[in-house]
């Protein structure tokens, strides 16, 4: 695969419009375990991320991606707001000046990214976070070299479902301790969009 | 959803400008900030006192801003904390040179956002500190969670932080008098009914015609368990034990009592709830120092109520008793 | 009925007990009544001022007791004018031999009630005095009929005949004064949400998932009419211009304006509202010398709210700025 | 017919009773078209006139009335406490000294008491006030020398039930104005309990 500018544009106008789609069903799941909000946050945050990429033009992905990285934290607000946010500064960080990226300079993008998020909110694998969709991913990416959008978005959806049956550790869930269990955690759900749209993006081929 | 709004998208924005309207002589808005601070921000020789979180929990934060209690308070949108940029601009706003201490409730959105305006603050060379309220006994505090979370209480940690600042203390000094103030303030509460956040559209939650959840959270979030609805005295007696049980206070303690509605629940309930907290107190030879009943940390119209119990010395007495002028806290 | 309550039955007395447990250096119970009165009471030298109604208003009246403000409180059944007996011992409490003002709302219950109580004090030679409040533009005033109701602009009766009483007034200036607040104070209200009283246990009138009621009364008496849920702005408007008909205010008229939450509305809703209303003041050039927004007099639980705008002049403005230091009014 | 002490105490006992069944009826009606407490308010009041005339004895009519009266003064509160309380304090104004009443003597005295309740409350005929039931059915005992018990519960039920058609001029139901029609008035209720219990003391026979 190779991110271009483009594809990645592409990319974030499909998650927005996941993210839009699925605004009601994320604030839904929020109410279960949380404060129903993450629904109207991510929305709220992507629809002004799409409007930016609606008028701005980039040259490069860094400061692209630094863009949707701003937007996000001064937009979302919540746990999930600093969280995507320094997701997308980290990976703007890791590809400074690259106008486009191979499948490797993005895993490690995203590498960084995950740390950055596991920097800010301090939680594990295993916590029931949207940690628990990022990781895996991750991985996966950096250590396979050809992978189909569909191989993608199966292993973020496995990994989204696979969060229902976690105690919550971190997050507002957490305070319900085992009574958690039983349902998805949001933010991981919202990351399963965030992937799945990076599928869409490349459609059912190779990534 | 049964609610006085227009778009329940600007329900922050509008509330603001409605603040705004009532008291313009106390606050103005940072501009185009969703911040609201004392007309006369900065104040010089003292150091600035920022909190705020997500709307919804009226009069806090933005009733506390005021001579005697906090500088400014950021508004995010409801129940969502408000994100760095907002906050680094209350912090600039606020700052006479002295530093300012960010009073923040233990939250994993809002720990992160004001982390995140601190280091801002701190890279343009604004002394910061931070002190976070985990007032709430509902939850258990383990080090490997989130941890308790903060909630009423916090309005004791404005009200005696905004005091020592107000006597021209040092950064340190008010932060330390903040964390005594934490280290000494438990609560616990307990919903009758749901709340809507308005762009939501539906409550957040249920609960059956005769049921009642003890230990909630100010958005919703659940708590130790679901009953059936109880006697008021035996919600107190809940309440205030377990507040005790964590705070291990000894007889002849002084202690500030607050008994706090969640926003749907009438005055004459809440002192109904009181009577039997002071004398659960009284039987235990601890002196109320003072009492304050009302609708001090809210959660939207949540119907329901929380305790929340200060230990004195009398240091904290002294603070605690000094002036303030706050819009929703007059002393 | 989801409340915290005990005995349904027992809920004026055991309010009145928790308020004595949380304010025990500004109230006093006047034994084996439901009188709770300043504790300093009879302040010598200063006409004595006693109101009060049915309970389920808090925080009206009691809350308004103390310095600046009443002298006494009676507290009758939820949504019951007290007996006769009662005020006359509140009467007797507050009196320092310079006589006595009662500040009654325009019930046909209050009215008899308060009269009889007269009569017997009079009869024991106390001076007593009578306004009745009808700020309720909802109603129509006709002199064939019960007159319009009094609703929250009494609470600007308490506060500004106090501050007369307190200047060491007469018993005939303070009752003059009073009437001039009531000839420049109108009020209307709205109600999303029905109430219940504790004893009834079943709300008092139903509305629609999707209506409310404008010109709703503090008991729940219906209003003008019910219609589909209206936006906060429209609703404003609605109440607002009802009340300045009214009035009939001219441009650079000062006036006191106070947006009332009825119990159940939050106050984020509240200031909304009073976005619009200050809103539509500005429009017509008439300046707010203060906003008060808040629950000041309310229906239990009831959701919704009401608009008060009272006429200033000299004497008024200045009364309206001077100290109170009521458990609900401070100044 | 002749009011002795003990038939005035066995009527009180039988308002009580019928108070108490009717509490909530009373009170629905008070919801209606008030502010739903009529039925409490009564129910209290006449829960003590019960428990007093219980603990007291009595030599003669005034001193009863006058008990209830203050009674119903003292507990009742609201519109119908001072009204109720006004006319049986009239009542045993008017009965001064009396251990035994005549018809006439207590036609006249319920008379004085219809004129403090009018006195008290500035309502006429029609008003949709209990008046609309006191005031037909002692001008009936004023003006017929031997009447039935059915008689006079016929003719208050009558009265009673004439309040639904009418326009509320007086008391909380005023304020609905028109919209007040098509409801029974509480207080007319109320009175009429008052009425059908006297008929119960006397039975079917004559008063
Ligand atoms: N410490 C954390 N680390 C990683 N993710 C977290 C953490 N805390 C919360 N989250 C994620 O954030 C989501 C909630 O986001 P949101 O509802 O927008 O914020 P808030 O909890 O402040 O209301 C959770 O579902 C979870 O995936
Ligand atoms: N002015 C009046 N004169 C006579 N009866 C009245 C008057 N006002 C009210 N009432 C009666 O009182 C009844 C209401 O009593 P209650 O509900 O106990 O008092 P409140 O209206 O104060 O709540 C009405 O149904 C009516 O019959
Ligand atoms: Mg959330
Ligand atoms: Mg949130
Ligand atoms: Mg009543
Ligand atoms: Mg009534």
């Amino acid at each position: 695969m190779t991110l271009t500018v483009e594809t990645a544009i592409k990319w974030l106008h499909f998650v927005n419009e996941e993210i839009q789609a699925n605004k009601e069903y994320l604030t839904d799941l929020d109410q279960a375990i949380g404060d129903g909000d993450h629904g109207l946050n991510m929305a709220r945050g992507f629809q002004e991320v799409s409007l930016k990429l609606n008028t701005a033009n980039y040259n490069d992905l860094a400061s692209l991606f630094k863009d949707v990285g701003m937007t996000l934290l001064s937009k979302v607000g919540g746990a999930s707001g600093p969280l995507y946010g320094t997701a997308f500064m980290r990976l703007s960080m890791a590809l400074k000046d690259k106008s486009k990226a191979t499948q490797s300079e993005f895993s490690e993008g995203l590498q960084a990214a995950l740390n950055g998020l596991k920097m800010r909110g301090k939680a594990q694998l295993g916590d029931k976070t949207m940690i628990d969709v990022w990781e895996p991913v991750v991985e996966f990416l950096k250590n396979h070299e050809q992978v189909t959008g569909k191989q993608l978005a199966d292993l973020a959806k496995e990994k989204m479902e696979a969060t229902k049956d976690i105690e919550a550790k971190k997050g507002r869930a957490a305070y319900l301790g085992k009574r958690s269990i039983g349902h998805l955690d949001p933010g991981a759900v919202s990351s399963y969009l965030l992937f799945s749209s990076l599928s869409r993006t490349f459609s059912e081929g190779e990534i | 959803m049964k609610k006085l709004v227009n778009d329940p998208n600007q329900v922050v924005i509008e509330m603001m400008e409605g603040m705004l309207e009532a008291h313009p002589e106390q606050l103005k808005r940072i501009p185009g900030t969703t911040v609201l601070a004392r007309k006369d921000a900065p104040v010089q020789g003292k150091v600035g006192l920022v909190s705020g979180g997500g709307s919804g929990h009226e009069p806090a934060h933005a009733g506390y801003v005021g001579k005697g209690m906090l500088d400014a308070a950021v508004c995010g949108e409801v129940f969502t904390s408000p994100t760095p940029d907002q906050v680094y601009e209350a912090i600039k706003a606020v700052d006479s040179g002295k530093g300012v201490l960010l009073i923040i409730k233990n939250y994993t959105g809002d720990i992160m956002n004001f982390e995140m305006a601190a280091e801002m603050a701190e890279a343009e060379g604004i002394q910061v500190a931070k002190v976070v309220v985990n007032d709430d006994v509902a939850v258990e505090d383990s080090t490997y969670t989130t941890g308790r979370r903060g909630i009423a209480g916090t309005v004791l940690v404005h009200k005696i932080a905004g005091a020592m600042a107000d006597s021209g203390a040092s950064l340190a000094e008010v932060e330390a008098v903040a964390n005594k103030v934490i280290a000494n303030v438990r609560s616990m509460g307990m919903a009758l009914t749901p709340c809507t956040i308005p762009a939501a559209g539906k409550p957040g939650f249920h609960l059956g015609e005769n049921e009642m959840e003890i230990g909630m959270g100010i958005h919703g979030e659940p708590g130790i368990e679901k009953s059936e609805i109880q006697s008021a005295d035996s919600v107190a007696e809940t309440l205030t034990n377990k507040v005790l049980e964590d705070l291990k206070l000894e007889s002849n303690d002084q202690v500030v009592l607050m008994v706090n509605g969640l926003g749907g629940t009438p005055v004459m309930e809440l002192y109904i709830v009181n009577r039997k907290v002071a004398q659960l107190l009284k039987e235990k030879s601890i002196h109320v120092h003072e009492t304050l009943v009302g609708n001090y940390m809210t959660s939207l119209e949540m119907a329901g109520c929380s305790v929340t119990i200060l230990k004195l010395d009398q240091q904290l007495q002294e603070l605690f008793d000094a002036k303030a002028e706050a819009i929703a806290y007059k002393k």
